[in-house]
């Protein structure tokens, strides 16, 4: 078969340091290529350059047989290049419509928008995805996952030869994801190429028809799905075996560190209908909890009562280390021995343009200070004690945050909680994004820190992931906790099937 | 409408507030109109002729029966007088003039020009017809910068060894005229006096040099007749000033405007009121804004 | 489906409860308030103040700020006044140009056009935040003002340009005819139109609308231009009803025509809010200054007054829209 | 250590080419300019602006923005006139309270801080948008000032108060040793304490700050009562250089503030800018006011020039800074 995109000898440099290396590869029709590799491996810049983002960098583009120079985005579009962003890149203010159509609008006699016209087009597109929402709502009311599904139908509705999807499922829930695959089928179908970009095993299992590997900026391999195992995608992702999955042994103790009961919070404006309701639980000592639900079921909401990020109307009581913990703001909950990985570690977890040692000092200014003083030094070998510990890369403590890697940017967030010695963790989503190699660095260190004591609540949406760190799985659903399950007893069915609205 | 039950209410129009000057003359026409039994308003029209604007149409609106106008802009301010002439409502001018004879209905003005031109005359006379000075101008836009500024040279350009060697803008404000001043005495250390559109920069002028210690040697001549300028001119710090009577012309005014109302229509077009020269010889016969013995 | 729409916006409306407030105090407070003179008063007075400020709600959307305005707004005046009333000499070519008033009215949009088009070009090109390059286009506009008059009102220019300020056409005044048209061509632009869709896009988050294939930077130059060429109007508006071109006109209309959009509930970090609210805030600030005069209010009280009803209007925006959040 | 860290500090000077260039040019244009007078000349100049400044820099770090700060100088300023002249009458009481020097400028810098509470309350609690909460403070101040003064300056406030702004302590003009000490304990705090940090925090991502337990609110309310404080020492030294509070001091002085702030190169967009920046900003408002007067360039192109070269720092700031990222 012949390609239908060549990419020759690209490099591509920030500032002196290169992100792309002499990369060449082959992409097919009618085959999913699916990208691998570390955080910052150098995936998303590569996949910039083919749409058009990046117009700087050494090498070849050779699309059907012609070599290409894009100058911006929309050549790319209009030469049958597509991309989902590894970000979501809607805007809230306008409607799906108007997102997906943004920048190549319908327009009536008059010059108008033809709105008519680019909300019918819109809803085919959704109506194929199976998301049922009216096209001229704002994306701004969308949940986030219903944001990503406005992007693959974005995406979609280029009809384009070539179909770019960077790390599309990071926010998508179960049903949105098998339909994406769907989609995905259809398209191969139909002669077009995918190049798909994920970090997730089973993903690369289902729909892979070769999978390719960067490292540092460089090319590790270009190979056929088929026949391929598990391991040696790892060896291809992170450039060392993995032993296959994660297992840890219980280190629970008996003492109680938290317990919870009759959480309720009920929507502002609306009394009758709740974020939670009457959620109740016991964390041990040494314990991870893990906590599963669909996307919405409540499992953000209530890491943020607990941690007093939002109180207004919160019903129920929360004792830690046995005492009753009075929680209205953030800091009441610190002082209780609690700290918060956020979902969004961008958004929530950390202060990007600052440097990684200023953001790993937040949490504890107050020891590291004296009369409102900050000791330099202190704070220095503070976070150098820190990169030492989780083994963060980055060139210093200096460094800014929003240059390094997601899985090390994670780290971070980690770090400036651990500097204050919490007796419970709590982690929404704390792999979201990550590599397989960081995720493995990031179970290790809640198994080390579950030996030392510490209780951690560990919210995910993976459930593989679940069921090899968590010792017992809380399954949420519309806000209510429907079911409790320990290790052994566990099985992706059942906790699904809690996990799933029951009308 | 109905309102003759009520009292008869003057609108006072002020160029701006911003200045005290312009709030003793406001001030003093309310004062007298309500002396004479009118209800009295003052409106701020923050020398922006468009606001002033407003005010015109506002105060139509509202069915006031005069008003006593300190306009904004001799030509700029017209239209907003024949609007209320076709309102029938009466307009008095005061201090500063509009460029239209028929529309108000009567002006009483300071002679900016003519005070400016006795200011240069003593000037030249203190300065023995030469020297270097400078000149603080107000604000560029405002045409009672340029009426005094061309009064004073009118005179003063005809000596060729009166050498101006800086001419630059304060705003009428006497923390800019205090900085430009410093700034200009760096570059022109031997001037020999000061002229300034108005005593609010003279004083920020004479602050200036004292903090140089040049207070002794630099005349400093203000416009106005302002209190603080007043006492300096006793105290022998600044040589002289234009004293304007803000309060004769605002009485003045707002008597003419009851004249008016009770059914006289006998006015001159317009009364000009002469700008006296303060110097430290007659001072003592002046007090802030009018003469020693104008006691109300 | 259309008519849906409109209620939908009635109720998106931003500062009506505060302008119903006002209306509804000022009324039972004085008689001379709720009359037809006085509303068009109040409707020709807010005229300028709203052409600037759908300029502005426009630059806000996209995330900018315009300061330049007020400058902008004094220089086009000065050009229509001096046009119509000196012409251009060109001493080389030893010829004049006189100019109609239609030509001076289209010599001082140009001259609109092009101050607020070097201001995108600034943003966009040069990447000079919006906030610097317009408060340096502040000083530049207001300092070429000085140069044009030289420093002096420019009077007398004729019937034919005062009617734009002051003729009445079909009963209504003229500048607020002006003005509802530019009302109306500014909300079918940002509510129909692509350009204006992109306006709110480019404001929303400027990387996706970058990545969606917009032309960013053209949306940006489009609406400094577009805010250029309105504080021209009101330039024209204001020379024309006072029949003279001052100098010192507009100084610090900036500052209304952001209050104006700001209390009308656009947003000041761009991609929210609309013409139609920046229209109810100018209604907010006109009614205001309308309203403490009527009522006899001391100049001096009149500013505390009017800065704490400028607060309040916000607040009381603030705890609407959260309630139905 | 240390002095790694100042050249570092040295080399992130944002507007170091934009002074060097104007610097150079001043002096080969005119021998008046570099010398030690015109250098206290300029430094005495530039203290109130910079006063402000480094108030407004901390709002600024906190993406927020303070337009009051021009009003609220002016009304402190009147306050401590006011006092020192006049003292306060409690009528009820019958009882007179005369002020010292001391006593008065005790009463302004709490007027400033009251104040600037105030904008901070409203950005904090009742989640007004900073633009709005200043600009109604900018005109609730100037009407306080008006009341406070009835429109006439407060003269002839005495030789102690007159020291402030007119003094010389071992060879440094007093205003300057005031602004020295402001500015080093501002690059302290933004530096070295844990405030510091926490403005730039906010400033840098709010969220995040807030879910670090830091009190967000108290930080915001932090910076606004700064700023309130310093423009009352603004105010005070104003009022002290001209011995006279004027009702209409520091009009506008907020836009000279925020040029300051964005030459220097803090970010309108929080999180990122220093002090020092600032003090830059300051140097090169105050040089070229203080060069243009020096050449004696017409009031009429002053403007022009002012806000081309305000455009120009900026734009060799970008290129710079480009370069070296
Ligand atoms: N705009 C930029 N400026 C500077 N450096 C950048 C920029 N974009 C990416 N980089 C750097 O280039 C390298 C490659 O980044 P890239 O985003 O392509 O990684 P990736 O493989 O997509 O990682 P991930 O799996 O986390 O998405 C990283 O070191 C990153 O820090
Ligand atoms: N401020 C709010 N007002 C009304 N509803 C809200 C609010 N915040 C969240 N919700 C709703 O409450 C539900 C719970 O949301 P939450 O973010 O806690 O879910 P989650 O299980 O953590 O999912 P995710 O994986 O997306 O984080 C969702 O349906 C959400 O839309
Ligand atoms: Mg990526
Ligand atoms: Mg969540």
């Amino acid at each position: 078969m012949k390609p239908i995109l060549k990419i020759r000898n690209i490099s591509k440099s920030f500032h002196g340091i290169k992100a792309l290396d002499d990369v060449s590869m082959d992409i097919y029709p009618g085959q999913v290529s699916v990208l691998v590799g570390e955080n910052g491996a150098g995936k998303s810049t590569l996949m910039k350059i083919i749409s058009g983002v990046y117009t700087q960098y050494q090498g070849h583009v050779i699309y059907k047989d012609k070599a290409i120079d894009f100058n911006s985005p929309k050549d790319a579009q209009e030469n049958g290049i597509s991309i989902i962003h590894q970000e979501l890149n809607t805007i809230e203010g306008l409607t799906i419509a108007e997102n997906v159509f943004l920048g190549r609008e319908f327009r009536n006699k008059f010059n108008f928008i033809h709105y008519r016209k680019m909300n019918q087009a819109t809803r085919n597109y959704l109506s194929k995805i199976g998301l049922d929402v009216a096209p001229a709502n704002k994306v701004g009311d969308l949940k986030v996952s219903e944001q990503q599904v406005v992007e693959i139908a974005k995406a979609l509705s280029f009809d384009a030869g070539i179909i770019i999807m960077d790390e599309p499922t990071s926010s998508l829930t179960g049903s949105e994801k098998d339909a994406l695959f769907k989609i995905i089928a259809d398209l191969k179908s139909r002669g077009v190429a995918i190049i798909y970009i994920t970090h997730k095993m089973d993903e690369i299992k289902h729909i892979a028809d070769q999978v390719i590997g960067l490292r540092d900026g460089k090319m590790v391999g270009q190979l056929p799905a088929k026949g391929l195992t598990k391991d040696q995608i790892i060896r291809m992702m992170v450039g060392r075996d993995l032993t296959d999955g994660f297992k840890r042994s219980s280190c629970i103790q008996d003492t109680e560190i938290m317990s919870v009961h009759g959480i309720t919070q009920s929507i502002p404006g609306e009394k009758q209908r709740y974020k939670m309701q009457d959620v109740s639980f016991s964390l041990n000592k040494g314990e991870v909890l893990g906590v599963f639900g669909l996307i919405g079921a409540g499992r953000t909401e209530l890491l943020e009562a607990l941690f007093g990020v939002n109180t207004a109307d919160l019903k129920g009581s929360i004792n830690v280390n046995g005492k009753p913990a009075k929680i209205k703001h953030v800091k009441d909950a610190m002082n209780a021995g609690m700290g918060l990985v956020p979902e969004d570690r961008k958004l929530q977890g950390l202060i990007l343009e600052m440097q990684v040692m200023e953001n790993m000092s937040i949490t504890s200014l107050k020891n590291l200070s004296s009369v409102g003083f900050i000791h330099k030094k202190k704070e220095k070998s503070l976070a150098a004690e820190y990169i030492h510990k989780l083994s963060i890369k980055t060139p210093s403590a200096f460094f800014t945050t929003q240059k390094l890697s997601g899985g090390n940017q994670q780290k971070v967030v980690l770090a400036k909680w651990l500097e204050i010695n919490p007796g419970v963790l709590l982690l929404d989503e704390p792999t979201r994004g990550i590599d397989v190699g960081a995720k493995f660095e990031i179970y290790k260190l809640i198994d080390d820190l579950a030996k030392q004591g510490m209780g951690i609540m560990m919210v995910s949406s993976e459930l593989p992931e679940l069921l090899s760190v968590a010792d017992r799985i809380m399954v949420m659903c519309e806000g209510a906790v429907t079911a409790m399950f320990n290790k052994q007893e566990a099985t992706e069915e059942i906790i699904i099937n809690a996990a799933l609205p029951k009308k | 409408c109905k309102r003759s039950q009520e009292q008869p209410r003057m609108a006072v129009i002020v160029s701006t507030l911003n200045n005290p000057w312009f709030v003793v003359l406001g001030e003093t026409a309310a004062e007298k109109a309500r002396e004479l039994g009118y209800e009295a308003t003052i409106f701020d029209s923050q020398n922006n002729t468009s606001k002033e604007a407003e005010h015109f149409e506002n105060v139509i609106a509202a069915g006031y029966n005069a008003i006593l106008f300190n306009p904004t802009d001799a030509d700029g301010s017209i239209s907003n007088v024949l609007r209320a002439k076709k309102a029938n409502i009466p307009v008095f001018c005061m201090d500063r003039e509009i460029n239209d004879k028929d529309a108000a209905t009567s002006q009483i003005l300071s002679d900016s020009y003519g005070g400016c031109v006795k200011i240069g005359e003593y000037f030249v006379r203190n300065l023995n017809e030469k020297g270097k000075y400078v000149e603080i101008l107000g604000l560029v836009g405002d045409n009672n910068t340029w009426n005094r500024s061309y009064g004073f040279h009118s005179v003063v350009d005809v000596f060729p060894e009166l050498e101006m060697v800086a001419q630059q803008t304060a705003d009428f404000d006497r923390n800019k005229a205090m900085d430009v001043m410093e700034s200009i005495l760096q570059a022109n250390p031997d001037i020999d006096a000061v002229f300034c559109g108005n005593d609010a920069m003279a004083m920020g002028a004479y602050q200036a040099l004292l903090a140089a210690g040049k207070s002794g040697s630099v005349q400093v001549y203000g416009f106005d007749g302002a209190r603080d300028v007043i006492q300096s001119i006793a105290e022998g710090k600044i040589m002289a000033t234009g004293m304007q009577y803000p309060k004769l012309m605002a009485k003045k005014s707002a008597e003419m405007a009851h004249r008016y109302l009770q059914g006289n229509r006998d006015f001159d077009a317009r009364i000009p009121v002469a700008v006296d020269l303060v110097t430290q010889e007659n001072v003592e016969k002046f007090q802030a804004f009018g003469k020693a013995n104008d006691n109300e | 489906m259309e008519k849906n729409d409109l209620l939908k916006n009635l109720g998106k409306f931003q500062s009506l409860i505060a302008l119903a407030l006002m209306v509804i105090l000022l009324t039972s407070m004085t008689d001379r308030f709720l009359t037809t003179d006085n509303m068009w008063n109040v409707l020709r007075q807010i005229s300028v103040n709203l052409c600037i400020s759908v300029g502005m709600t426009l630059v806000i959307l996209t995330a900018g700020i315009d300061l330049s305005v007020g400058s902008i707004l004094a220089f086009s005046g000065a050009v229509a006044a001096g046009l119509l009333k000196n012409g251009v000499a060109l001493q080389n070519a030893n010829t004049f140009i006189g100019f109609t008033a239609f030509g001076a009215i289209v010599g001082a949009l140009l001259a609109g056009y092009t101050l607020g088009w070097f201001n995108g070009l600034m943003v966009t090109r040069f990447k000079v935040p919006a906030f610097v390059a317009t408060l340096a286009m502040l000083t530049i506009a207001r300092g070429f003002t000085m140069l044009w008059t030289g420093g002096f009102p420019i009077t007398g220019l004729g019937e034919t340009f005062a009617f734009i300020g002051t003729g009445w056409f079909l009963g209504v005044p003229m500048p607020v005819w002006i003005t509802i048209i530019i009302v109306f061509a500014a909300h079918i632009l940002t509510t129909k139109t692509v350009i204006g869709r992109h306006i709110y896009a480019v404001g929303g988050n400027e990387t996706a609308t970058m990545l969606s294939g917009v032309n960013v930077k053209r949306v940006k130059i489009f609406v400094y231009t577009i805010a250029g060429v309105l504080a021209a109007v009101g330039g024209i508006l204001t020379t024309s009803r006072l029949d003279s071109a001052q100098p010192n006109a507009g100084l610090t209309f900036e500052l209304d025509a952001i209050a104006a959009v700001v209390i009308g509930g656009t947003s000041l970090s761009g991609g929210k809010g609309s013409i139609m609210g920046t229209v109810q805030g100018a209604l907010v600030i006109g009614i205001l200054n309308n309203g403490l005069v009527l009522l006899n209010v001391s100049p001096f009280w009149q500013q505390v007054v009017k800065g704490l009803v400028i607060l309040l209007a916000v607040i009381l925006d603030k705890l609407n829209t959260q309630k139905t959040d």
